[in-house]
């Protein structure tokens, strides 16, 4: 019995990231309707440049303002890099079909995860691109000598406490955003039509860079919190992660945001119970099997609205 | 009288082929042997994915998988032969018939592996359908990673010396005349009306299920027979070789060569094989050239080298060989820019 | 009894979420008959016209083709049976060649495999060449073997209106089925489209089915009008006795006026 | 006719392109970090050494470790005047972590670029592709890193060309298998293997069938793919089955995270492996988190030999980092051929096989190497264990 509820507190762990990642799949997904492939490595970005912003000048104490100053920094980088892809990338293949696209991310992905596994070109005041081996995240936080809580035997890492805590904020705040500002609104609007919504004034390409913001700077908080309590990290692995957040985002109906949310935390707990109990060494295969079923059962996502096409 | 015409016909790409290669593989000397062979699975690889990705229209991310697959069907088909000899024939000879017969084998396990992806992801549309192959490529890797059977992470090593450049010759012609005979065949051109409409395709009485998971069959056959080469010419088949990386650089070279036509994707292979080797001094720039060279091509010249078109439909080559048939095919070229994806809420009612 | 009827349709109703979008939908055709299905905007015409052609499952009622159910089949399925269509919004393969769209709509019916194909045995060569004669005579039908060559999309409007209706004939239909064929056509056009559509019924002696927006020109050419308005039927019969029904006055009437804006902004069946 | 005018062009283009081979043409690529760089060089009168490694790929962090060992070594040589009178010269190929791309480097070096001898790969699979290349052109090979059996023998035959400066897995595994059961007196013991590695599996196999020889149980088996950063599914459920001990034969970075994760699920049990381990981000990413575990290994940058302690310090002065296993191993593969060369009468590839079959008791920084009749290195296995994030060397066990 405790074995069962400790895999659902990893499962919840894990989930929790899928589930920061996926936002960004899913607000892209509505209202570009692209597989953003690089989303996974904006990601694995976003814990770099936590790195980054930890060791430079030698690093500090950990601490609440550091952890906060860190956070806030990668999101902020991985923010500019969403626009830069976003406006360099992807824009001017907005008019073409959907594949050219999707080989672009392919392209941007691919670059993200090669370019940072070059060999660093300079090495003050970071060595840069930090090269394929793996990069060790400082440590934000110290939790001193019991790294965990317990309950009746099941034992909850405090820094996957708190940053399960971090995410749902950050989720609630972007519940909030798309569904109760002007922005989010306008984001609903570009995503149910984009043309119609150009039409109304709405200046759409304005909204798309600020989606592309927006869900970058939620996948630089979830490498942050991930790297904090896995901080090992390197150029390559995101990749995985980001295919994972994106099962997640379609198994919640992809375009919708609690859905999202609970995709990525029924993803994680799936896994989890499913290597658990069965054969851990087949982990990765079950994201794609889940994704697999997911689509020949109900496409539309668990809860996704189903749309006829029209002919 | 008009079977063997039509037997002949239906051959004669390989009995013109099978001399020119014999001679090849006596001449080549071993270091440009091993490129060649690389060229040439590398042409088998773009050139079958080309009938799913170019022809057809579906985007798949999973070629490694099926290489894979024909590879390790191959390999085990090899080693447990490679001391049994036919009566009545040499050992060299005994050895090429079983190699054949493994091929065969690599294929037809490929063809299954790629009906049992192809029928439930096919139903999917374009995107979603790059994201499922993707990864049934890395379940299928995963499988022989647990797999005893197979040598789990080791893989398979000690494969006899089997791939020539005859057998990887006759594997491209055998690629190519694939191709080019889809292409030219009424089965071709629904495959070019799926990828083109697929709505109009299917109200046009084309079985756009069957003939995607066709065409992804025949492609898949054709990446087992490359896998099956490639392991017999390093002796050895491990997962590695097969990751989704392997995936990719197909598509690249599909993509520069231009969905859609298949002397881009054998221009486009042999071009990129060769220049990485000339290049190994830049090599740990490689990945990072491919993915800009992804970019820069979408946002440049999606359309790829050829575009649909072939080499021969091309201006320069329509000015070196005129003729009135050829310049009527030539006006047939057309950019592929908008592979017409009807996910996209185009059509109203 | 005599042979089956080409087409038929009983009580077939259409429901997306709740919204009723064809309601006991009824149609008969008969062998070599031109019947028009009319009504205004978002009437369901083309709602009636997927549901014909196997593009929707009707959620009730039935449609059978040649006295076959045909509900659970797919669309090329019930292509294969005799009914082909075209789009309102022309669907064709774009970036091929005219010939090219026609012999694909020939592929319907061919015998040869990919092993055929593949191995260029002699009935792939006796099937292709059978082909490429009849997509031949189809675009000489259609008056397009001049464009033989052309990439579709390159072909004017009206031609490539066309090219649509020859693609469909070469499916060798019992039925065909015209969604809004005039649309985007200039009067002169459109009356000699229609005239056409009188044609090819009379050449090929197939029942054809069209959808118009325009009551006035589909008078002229059908034998028998079925006029939609919210999915529901509210007339059918000889054009003389429609166009006199109160009901059907009363829900074009609404529409007139924008039927003469929607010509004047340049249709919306041109669109991308 | 189209069809076959269009291959006829295809098919001289292709020829025209591979006629037109391009010299060699050396030095590193401008890019490259501070290195001893003067030894990339190919001088005219120098001895061309081949190198395959990953420098790119998921594995690059081995490939890369593994080249720069071998740089610092041949930059050692040279200073001291090189082999036979001549320089040294390295040319190093990448093979992204691909059995066929290592294939094709290979061949390139050997046949293309006549290298004396041949160094790598770090991978087993990786130096299988290349064992076949190597007795295929007659060019003496040596793997740095390559624990697997196989590597060096093929169908039951010793590989001719084929060498190695590492001990085998089976050694490898059953030190620790011998270890945990009868110096530790532990009964039940649960694995953690990278599925994804060979090594990893490789070395998972023999300490399982070691141990279970030995009279203990395993009592769960558990697998992970490099690149995963959670592990906490597999050790809740290692963790239901008790075991005493843990044996992760992998990589440091992961083996570090699964540490730490298995003491934040309030695992206390100690935690195994193998030469994976060596590194010194073990301990600074740890944290004390594998305090009470055990590693075996090629040698110890603790040693307080000279030799030893020379290198981690040149290494360091470098590339500003403490050598791991692979570049030392990669440091100790470049200096036995090195001195094979200078006993070799001439530096053909037989007389280079012969001299390198004949290495006796090389002082190398992994231990005195010796390479017995099968090819592979006879050398004493250390095991190490940890304390206060630390590790202290406890015991050599030898071959």
């Amino acid at each position: 019995m405790t074995e069962f509820f400790q895999h659902l507190v990893n499962g919840v762990s894990v989930g929790t990231i899928y589930a920061l990642i996926a936002l960004g799949y899913t607000m892209v997904y509505g209202v570009l309707k692209l597989i953003n492939f690089a989303h996974g490595d904006v990601y694995m970005v976003g814990a770099f440049s936590g790195y980054y912003l930890g060791t430079v000048g030698g690093g500090g104490q950990p601490s609440f303002i550091r952890a906060a100053y860190i956070t806030l920094g990668a999101m902020i980088v991985c923010g500019l890099l969403g626009y830069v892809i976003e406006r360099f990338a992807y824009r001017p293949l907005r008019d073409q079909a959907r594949l050219t696209s999707l080989i672009t991310a392919i392209g941007v992905s691919f670059l993200l995860e090669y370019g940072f596994q070059l060999t660093p070109w300079f090495r003050e005041p970071v060595p840069f691109p930090p090269g394929p081996s793996p990069r060790f995240f400082p440590t934000l936080l110290d939790f001193g000598p019991a790294p965990s809580l317990e309950f009746l035997g099941v034992t909850v890492p405090k820094i996957d406490a708190l940053g399960l805590v971090l995410a749902l904020a950050l989720m609630l705040l972007l519940q909030h955003i798309v569904y109760r500002t002007r922005f989010g609104t306008a984001m609903r609007a570009v995503s149910f039509d984009p043309q119609v919504a150009g039409l109304m004034g709405i200046p759409v390409n304005r909204i798309i860079s600020m989606t592309f913001v927006l869900g970058s700077a939620l996948a630089a908080a979830a490498g942050i919190i991930n790297a904090s309590s896995r901080p090992k990290i390197e150029p390559l692995f995101g990749l995985m992660s980001g295919l994972k957040a994106f099962v997640a985002a379609v198994l919640g109906g992809i375009g919708n945001v609690p859905g999202a949310m609970a995709g990525g935390l029924l993803l994680g707990v799936t896994e989890e119970y499913v290597a658990g109990y069965t054969s851990s060494s087949y982990r990765d295969a079950i994201a794609f099997a889940v994704l697999i079923l997911v689509l020949l059962l109900r496409p539309e996502g668990l809860f996704g609205r189903a749309t006829v096409e029209k002919v | 009288m008009t079977r063997a015409r039509a037997l002949l016909r239906s051959f004669l790409p390989f009995l013109v082929g099978l001399p020119i290669l014999v001679v090849l593989e006596a001449v080549t000397p071993p270091d440009f042997s091993l490129i060649l062979v690389s060229v040439g699975v590398n042409v088998i690889l773009a050139v079958s994915l080309n009938v799913v990705n170019g022809f057809t229209g579906q985007f798949s991310l999973g070629h490694a998988g099926f290489m894979a697959v024909g590879a390790y069907t191959a390999a085990k088909l090899t080693t447990a032969l490679a001391g049994v000899e036919l009566p009545f024939l040499p050992q060299v000879l005994s050895d090429q018939i079983f190699f054949a017969l493994a091929l065969s084998a690599a294929m037809a396990a490929a063809a299954l592996a790629g009906v049992l992806v192809g029928m439930p992801s096919l139903r999917l549309r374009g995107d979603y359908l790059a994201i499922v192959t993707l990864g049934f490529g890395e379940i299928i890797r995963s499988v022989i990673e647990n797999l005893k059977a197979l040598g789990q992470a080791t893989g398979l090593s000690g494969l006899p010396a089997r791939t020539n450049l005859v057998w990887v010759g006759i594997s491209v012609i055998a690629t190519v005349v694939m191709a080019y005979r889809l292409a030219t065949s009424t089965q071709g051109r629904a495959l070019f009306a799926i990828r083109e409409d697929e709505i109009a395709a299917e109200a046009m009485g084309v079985d756009t299920t069957g003939y995607k998971v066709r065409a992804f069959v025949i492609s898949a056959a054709y990446a087992g027979l490359a896998g099956a080469l490639i392991s017999h010419a390093i002796l050895l088949a491990t997962p590695r070789m097969f990751t989704f990386v392997r995936s990719i650089e197909v598509v690249v070279m599909v993509v520069l060569g231009g969905l859609g036509s298949i002397t881009g994707s054998v221009v486009a292979a042999a071009l990129l094989t060769v220049a990485l080797e000339l290049l190994r001094e830049f090599q740990a720039y490689r990945m990072v050239v491919y993915a800009l060279l992804l970019i820069a091509l979408m946002l440049l010249r999606p359309q790829g080298i050829f575009g649909t078109r072939e080499l021969w439909n091309l201006a320069l080559f329509r000015r070196l060989f005129r003729s009135p048939r050829l310049a009527a095919a030539a006006t047939s070229g057309a950019s592929p820019t908008e592979i017409r994806d009807d996910s996209t809420t185009g059509g109203a009612v | 009894m005599s042979a089956p009827l080409p087409l038929e349709a009983k009580d077939v109703t259409m429901r997306f979420g709740g919204l009723k979008a064809l309601s006991t939908f009824n149609l008969v055709m008969q062998p070599g008959e031109l019947v028009g299905l009319i009504g205004p905007n978002g009437a369901g015409k083309t709602t009636a016209f997927n549901a014909l052609t196997g593009v929707y499952t009707p959620t009730e009622g039935e449609v059978r083709v040649s006295g076959i159910r045909v509900n659970a089949e797919r669309p090329h399925d019930i292509c294969v049976r005799g009914v082909a269509r075209t789009f309102q919004n022309i669907r064709l393969f774009r970036q091929l060649t005219a010939l090219d769209n026609v012999r694909i709509a020939c592929h319907a019916g061919a015998k040869s495999g990919f092993f055929d194909a593949l191995f260029l045995t002699a009935h792939h060569r006796s099937e292709e060449a059978r082909i490429l004669a009849r997509a031949e005579e189809y675009l000489e039908v259609m008056g397009l073997s001049h464009r033989r060559d052309e990439i579709s999309r390159n072909l004017p409007y009206g031609e490539q209106r066309r090219l649509e209706i020859a693609r469909a004939l070469a499916t060798g239909p019992k039925v065909l089925c015209l969604d809004e064929p005039a649309a985007g056509m200039n009067a002169a056009e459109k009356i000699e489209l229609m005239q056409l559509i009188r044609g090819i019924r009379d050449r090929f002696g197939i029942a054809i089915l069209v959808i118009e927006h325009d009551m006035r020109l589909v008078m002229g050419v059908s034998e028998r009008l079925l006029v939609l308005d919210h999915g529901v039927t509210i007339a059918q019969g000889k054009p003389d006795a429609v166009r006199k029904d109160p009901k059907v006055i009363e829900a074009y009437l609404g529409d007139a006026y924008l039927e003469e804006k929607r010509i004047a902004l340049g249709s919306e069946g041109a669109e991308r | 006719m189209r069809f076959a005018s269009a291959m006829a062009v295809a098919a001289l283009a292709l020829a025209a392109a591979g006629c037109e081979r391009k010299p060699a043409a050396p030095g590193p690529s401008p890019a490259r970090a501070p290195t001893p760089s003067a030894t990339a060089e190919a001088a005219g009168d120098s001895i061309l050494i081949g190198h395959v490694a990953s420098l790119t790929g998921d594995q690059a962090t081995y490939g890369v470790s593994s080249d720069n060992g071998i740089k610092l070594a041949i930059a050692e040589l040279n200073a001291k005047g090189g082999v036979k009178g001549r320089r040294l010269a390295l040319r190093t190929y990448d093979d992204e972590g691909i059995p066929e791309k290592a294939a094709a480097a290979a061949t390139r070096l050997a046949v293309h670029d006549q290298v004396a001898v041949l160094l790598g790969e770090v991978a087993s699979s990786r130096s299988l592709a290349m064992a076949a290349i190597a007795d295929g052109t007659g060019v003496p090979m040596i793997s740095t890193a390559s624990t697997h059996p196989r590597v060096t023998r093929d169908r039951g035959r010793t590989r001719p060309y084929v060498f190695r400066v590492c001990f085998v897995d089976p050694f490898q595994g059953a030190v620790m298998a011998k270890f945990a059961r009868e110096h530790l007196r532990l009964a039940k013991v649960a694995v953690l293997r990278d599925v994804g590695n060979d090594y990893s599996v490789g070395l998972a196999d023999f300490f399982v069938a070691r141990f279970e020889e030995l009279g203990g149980t395993i009592v769960s088996d558990q697998g992970f793919k490099a690149g995963d950063r959670d592990f906490q599914v597999q050790l809740t459920a290692i963790a239901s089955t008790r075991p005493q001990m843990i044996y992760v034969p992998a990589y440091y970075a992961d083996v570090a995270l699964i540490g730490r994760q298995a003491r934040e699920l309030g695992i206390g049990v100690p935690l195994a492996g193998g030469d994976g381990w060596d590194s010194d981000r073990l301990f600074e990413i740890a944290r004390g988190a594998l305090d009470g575990s055990y590693f075996t290994d090629h040698y110890t940058h603790e040693n307080p030999a000279p030799l030893v302690q020379r290198f981690v310090q040149r290494y360091r002065e470098a590339y500003g980092a403490v050598p791991d296993a692979a570049a030392a191993l990669g440091y100790d593969a470049a200096r036995v051929a090195a001195d094979a060369m200078s006993r070799a009468p001439d530096l053909s590839g037989p007389a280079l096989r012969e001299a390198i079959g004949k290495t006796k008791d090389f002082p190398g920084v992994t231990g005195r190497i010796s390479l017995d009749a099968s090819h592979d290195a006879v050398k004493p296995a250390v095991v190490i264990g940890i304390e206060r994030n630390v590790g202290r060397y406890l015991t050599t066990v030898e071959p």
